[in-house]
């Protein structure tokens, strides 16, 4: 469940808030539950950051399937 | 990301016998039916929907209490996902009451800050995703005239009822990737089945399947992790201690199952102020279902809608007669949709 | 049984409602009639082809990004006019005006629709004004019906096997600028309706070359109006997802509220099916104007029924009119 | 300022309202326009002189004695078109319906249509149909626009010194005929509204003799109309107070409930301006049809300006377009 | 019944010198502007209005009072009349609550019967015509949720207050034929001017004007009756016993007058269940007029609506500012409307 | 002040009711004030019969008026 949709926080904000870009749409969301700096990129569900997205992680997901794969070939 | 088409070639290659997975996530089966997954997929390999909706499964009995706080007067604040979902009589859109649909707890909030004269209760429906944007809410302790009827749900207990029933022949989940994000998955590690985190692209999913497919031929069972941007086994910590202060698990009845023990989440004590049930001395009563709705079966991923002898005849999207009809998220919603007028 | 509000958001269960609200046996005057559901009318006068239409325009908020309930009115009326391949002419304003309506509100409206009804050189003729007392009605209604005329009809079944589907620009837009700009998202004026009255950009399209099928996808948005067009020809649709023009903001506005940005509306857009041959020239002109400067192929008719899409990840899957206007979701 | 109560209901208030919603630069297209604020506008096509006009309906009860909405948006907008001079020829259709709205309503309301239609042979061509939640309205609105083709149109600002004033009919009877149906002074169906469509009784007129102003004395009634042919003329019209046609229910139901029976609305009956020579010929041919047969001479046009009535008692005094909706008065 | 032309040609055979009459009825002044009766009267012979308007001698305190319960979510039912009568904010009609017109005071009784689950309150203006129906009503002893707000006037203590002003320089009164019909007029005789009671066809009007032409010329100050089809000297005793039975005379402002002794109606003790004050606890404020409205100056007789200098500019119909733009019987919106605009 | 009209009693219900003719015209009205028979004429205010009319008297207003106007001839 649960919609949730990745975002970069732009700007911190007195109180927990902070703004963040969906990409050419900016925001202010709750960033109660994470402890995350400018330019780092979040996972927003009902207007609160919910979790940090790991940039390197991201990309390592096509490693992830290569090894995933690799292993099975044999 | 890895492509989609290694990704279905990779399946295509591996399927070798008939499997069957379960999602215990509306947004995975949103996102399977949006994107057309299931077209992609080899034949054999087949995903059914477990009771992963939190709209599906919040009993009649908590939306008919929601209609009671419109009655009272109060402005009800809620995700527009409970707006159609009907109650005994009518639904909250219907209900002709000060109802606003809001993004999170935070704006319902707001409302009660603006409108100090009027009682302000926030429905508050969702799993561990959702629960901790409520309680950091609730810590900074909101104004005297709001407070929320709590319809929360926790995943692993639900799941492990599943598997004690034995009843569907799974070789494993799909296991709900937003829901992760805030829990980890260490908890899912006690339950002796394949499982996979997954997120919601195509590829996301279609990996998950692999990694599941792979489990199952290699005769593993344990979780492993396909969402690791977003997913890691400890979680959000910070969410999940956040939960706990202000929620304490509670037994609690879900739509179209039994009571399932320490499922649900209500207020502790100290913050009972914000407990609407307590606040406007209403209880939840248990509504039974209608006879012929096999919802339950469903849920449970032992029946498919088109199991159902009402599924698309007497219940339709606009006329539901059990849960599963009623959410964007709902397993005879979505085939109802997606699979089914034409195929 | 009762009217509800999905017997008024387009689609099949609309259809129900408007087997009650059509069953009129004094139905047509000589030309195109209500019988058709077309975006509008054709009556036969002298030696002319009258087009005609109607429609009320209930907006909230009255006032949003890209426009207000004026232009959409102005707008709404002009474009299915221009859908019949008709010049507009001449508009009625019918307005129901709740009481404490700010009059200042009254005055953009109407500067508002007089902008665009200069834009395609027609104008508000004759009108009617109603006030309601407090608590019958909330805010106002704009009807408009419009008078054009049209040298060569165009009819929204005329989709043929063969033929290509084009999209005049990006989807989604209107439905999502409204539901951006309500209360509670603080989304603020990020997304921009598309507001428009089109018939300059049509003009033109009819000018380049044939145009088998033309329709706007307003209510129900484009989900709603490429099936409406597939099922009255009786041909099947095929949609490619990455050809559909949609804005990066749109985009990103529909995945935050959980909504499908083909089910929401279109006010400035048309969806057409243009014979191989003419494409070229048909996305040309449109591209020449500034309201179609965006326009795209988006897929192809073949025989069949129903309407499909491609997904990028090369699956299939049915595009459905929706039941019932899109709320955001978050869960 | 605020939209209130009075600006909807004719008359001078009225007219403040409509200086800010007539405030079009695109208000004319070629013919008669937005400008005149007549019953309708006229718009030539090729050789055709088009009439187009527009109301939006609402009614409280929407089923009274003697007829209901659906009559009611149909014949407002022929007579409307009749009163130009036009043959009505197509109607659209636009109904804004309340949630919850009852269906077997809506299909006596088409069927009640259908027959008005019928009986002056037009259509209603092309509708739009919109349901608004539970709250956001009372019932139903129901707007017509209706298109029609003159030979020979009709102002209703061509009053003339030396006219005759003739009412086709007696006058009160539809407003007076809601108010006594409203709950609360039950009266049941004692009064029948005259709701009625026009055109095949001013077809007749038009034929017999020359009419130089036409109106329909509907919101506002008599009072109002009269008011406005005179003050659009800058003439003067005396009216006979024992000429007026009423009906004695009418009568005796304005008397009790404190109303003035020349301020409320008919829906079936019109105003005209004839000159002396052509009063017996029109007159003749008004009495000719089940619509116009207490037809009556009830004045005559002179130079100057304000409509006096000549009472019983020998007196004077003017009779002045009502401010606001008259309500019920008891004391 | 005598023809208006005998009684006309009889009028202005008689009258050789100014008089001034005044009527106390706003029904009066309403069928003088109707039938425009003042173009037919002899040069010389005036009508002035009285304080004959329940509705404009209404004080705005008891409209705002009336107001209150539409607040508290009562239904309010009243005559057509008083609905758009301007409180300090804003009227009955745009009030968005749920105001009833009836017809009278047991329309409103049945409301109450068919929902019991609101209160019902009824806003109860008028002379001594109308209070015995209210009086006849409350005695049937309506439903618990029923209760009135007494606005009632006395129309002899009016009089006699405006006698003992004396300002106004008036041949004689023309009283109410309504009032009448219930009072009678023996309580009138004390008075020490030429009196007749006059019903309200012009004819019945024309005559009563002649009668008061002919005591003056021959120098009586009695009480004539110039309606005798309706009126007697007792009135009608049945209707007087009643409203004494139920209400109680009562020291009371009027509306652009001081309070007027016993000129108004309060419900005995014994009916106090019903008095919409006590049960909602509300009190009547007193209101300050507009200072440029001359209203009160109007209502005594000594200033025609014309001499304010507010008529027709700040104060109209639309705008009204004093009591007697207000009502449809008010003399400055009945000079508006017959008098001033093309004379 | 007060709107009254008269009307003729054409019937008479329990609970002091009756039903009166306005003229092409009728209602139910209260009978509380006024002792009635049927064929009579009252005058109605607020839904009430507040008096019972007089034929003879209402015919005696011409009367009245010779009587007045004949006394001024004097
Ligand atoms: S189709 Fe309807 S009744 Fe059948 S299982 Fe699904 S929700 Fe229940
Ligand atoms: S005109 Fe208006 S302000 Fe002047 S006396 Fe009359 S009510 Fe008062
Ligand atoms: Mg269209
Ligand atoms: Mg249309
Ligand atoms: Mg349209
Ligand atoms: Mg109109
Ligand atoms: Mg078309
Ligand atoms: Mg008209
Ligand atoms: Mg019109
Ligand atoms: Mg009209
Ligand atoms: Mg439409
Ligand atoms: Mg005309």
């Amino acid at each position: 469940m649960c919609v949730a949709v990745p975002a970069e926080v732009i700007e911190k904000k007195d109180g927990n808030i902070g703004v963040v870009d969906y990409g050419e749409l900016k925001q202010e969301v709750r960033l109660d539950l994470v402890d995350v700096e400018i330019g780092e990129f979040v996972l927003v569900h009902v207007g609160f950051a919910i979790q940090k997205l790991s940039r390197e992680e991201g990309l390592s997901t096509r490693e992830l399937f290569k090894e995933v794969y690799a292993a099975m070939e044999e | 990301m890895a492509t989609g088409d290694e990704l279905k070639a990779a399946l295509h290659d591996l399927v070798d016998r008939d499997y069957t997975f379960m999602h215990i996530c509306g947004t995975h089966e949103a996102a399977i039916a949006r994107t057309g997954l299931r077209s992609v997929l080899p034949e054999g390999l087949k995903i059914v929907m477990g009771p992963g909706c939190p709209v599906c499964i919040t009993p009649q009995g908590e939306i008919d209490a929601a209609l009671k706080f419109v009655e009272k007067g109060c402005i009800v604040a809620t995700y527009g996902d409970l707006l159609r979902v009907p109650g005994t009589k009518g639904s909250l859109e219907s209900s002709g009451g000060d109802v606003r649909v809001v993004q999170g707890i935070h704006k319902a909030v707001e409302i009660a800050e603006k409108t100090p004269d009027k009682e302000v209760v926030f429905i508050s429906v969702g799993f561990e995703t959702t629960a901790p944007t409520v309680a950091a809410t609730i810590l900074a302790r909101p104004p005297e005239n709001f407070s929320i009827l709590s319809c929360h749900r926790l995943v692993p207990p639900a799941m492990q009822w599943l598997l004690e029933q034995g009843e569907a022949s799974l070789d494993g989940f799909l296991l709900p990737g937003h829901v992760c994000v805030v829990t980890g998955y260490e908890e899912y590690e006690q339950f002796p089945v394949p499982q996979v985190v997954a997120g919601f692209e195509a590829e996301d999913i279609l990996l998950g399947l692999l990694m599941l497919v792979k489990q199952v031929k290699e005769g593993r069972h344990e979780v492993e992790n396909a969402y690791p941007r977003a997913v890691c086994r400890e979680g959000n910590r910070k969410a999940m201690d956040l939960m706990y202060e202000v929620f304490e698990p509670v037994d609690v009845e879900w739509r179209g199952f039994p009571v399932i023990p320490k499922s649900g989440l209500k207020l502790r004590p100290e913050f009972r102020q914000y407990d609407a049930l307590e606040k406007f001395g209403i209880e939840i009563k248990h509504v039974e279902k209608h006879s012929g709705c096999i919802c339950d079966q469903v849920l449970r991923g032992v029946a498919q809608p088109t199991d159902c002898k009402l599924f698309g005849k007497v219940c339709t999207p606009r006329t539901p007669v059990g849960p599963c009809m009623v959410s964007h998220e709902g397993a005879c919603k979505i085939w109802n949709l997606y699979h089914v007028r034409h195929l | 049984m009762k009217v509800n509000l999905m017997h008024g958001a387009g689609g099949e269960v609309m259809g129900e409602l408007l087997s009650v609200i059509t069953k009129f046996e004094n139905n047509n005057a000589g030309g195109i009639g209500l019988e058709s559901l077309d975006d509008g009318a054709v009556i036969p006068v002298g030696d002319q082809k009258i087009v005609f239409t109607t429609d009320s325009h209930v907006v909230h908020p009255i006032f949003f990004p890209g426009g207000d309930i004026g232009r959409i009115a102005v707008s709404g009326t002009v474009n299915d006019l221009a859908m019949m391949g008709g010049r507009p002419i001449a508009l009625s304003c019918a307005m129901v005006i709740q009481e404490g309506f700010d009059v200042a509100d009254l005055e953009r409206i109407v500067a508002s629709m007089d902008a665009a009804l200069g834009e395609v050189g027609a104008s508000v003729v004759t009108g009617d004004t109603k006030v309601l007392e407090r608590g019958s009605l909330d805010g106002i209604i704009i009807n408009t019906a419009g008078v054009g005329v049209a040298n060569h009809v165009v009819r929204d079944n005329g989709l043929r096997p063969g033929d290509v589907i084009i999209s005049s620009g990006t989807l989604g837009d209107h439905g999502l600028a409204i539901m951006a700009h309500r209360e509670g998202f603080d989304l603020g004026e990020q997304i921009k309706s598309d507001v428009a009255p089109l018939w300059g950009m049509v003009e033109r399209a009819l000018a380049a070359g044939e145009i088998h099928a033309m329709k706007d996808p307003t209510r129900g948005g484009f989900a709603n109006a490429i099936n409406e067009m597939a099922s009255k020809a009786g041909v099947h649709v095929e949609i490619d997802e990455e050809a559909l023009p949609i804005r990066t903001s749109v985009r990103s506005a529909a995945a935050m509220l959980g909504i499908d940005p083909l089910e929401v509306a279109n006010e400035g857009k048309t969806i057409m099916g243009v014979p191989a041959d003419d494409v070229e020239a048909v996305l040309k002109a449109l591209r020449s104007h500034k309201y179609g400067k965006d326009a795209a192929i988006i897929g192809r008719v073949t025989e069949g029924s129903g309407v499909v899409m491609k997904t990028k990840i090369g699956g299939e899957r049915f595009i459905e009119a929706p039941i019932g206007d899109p709320v955001p979701r978050v869960c």
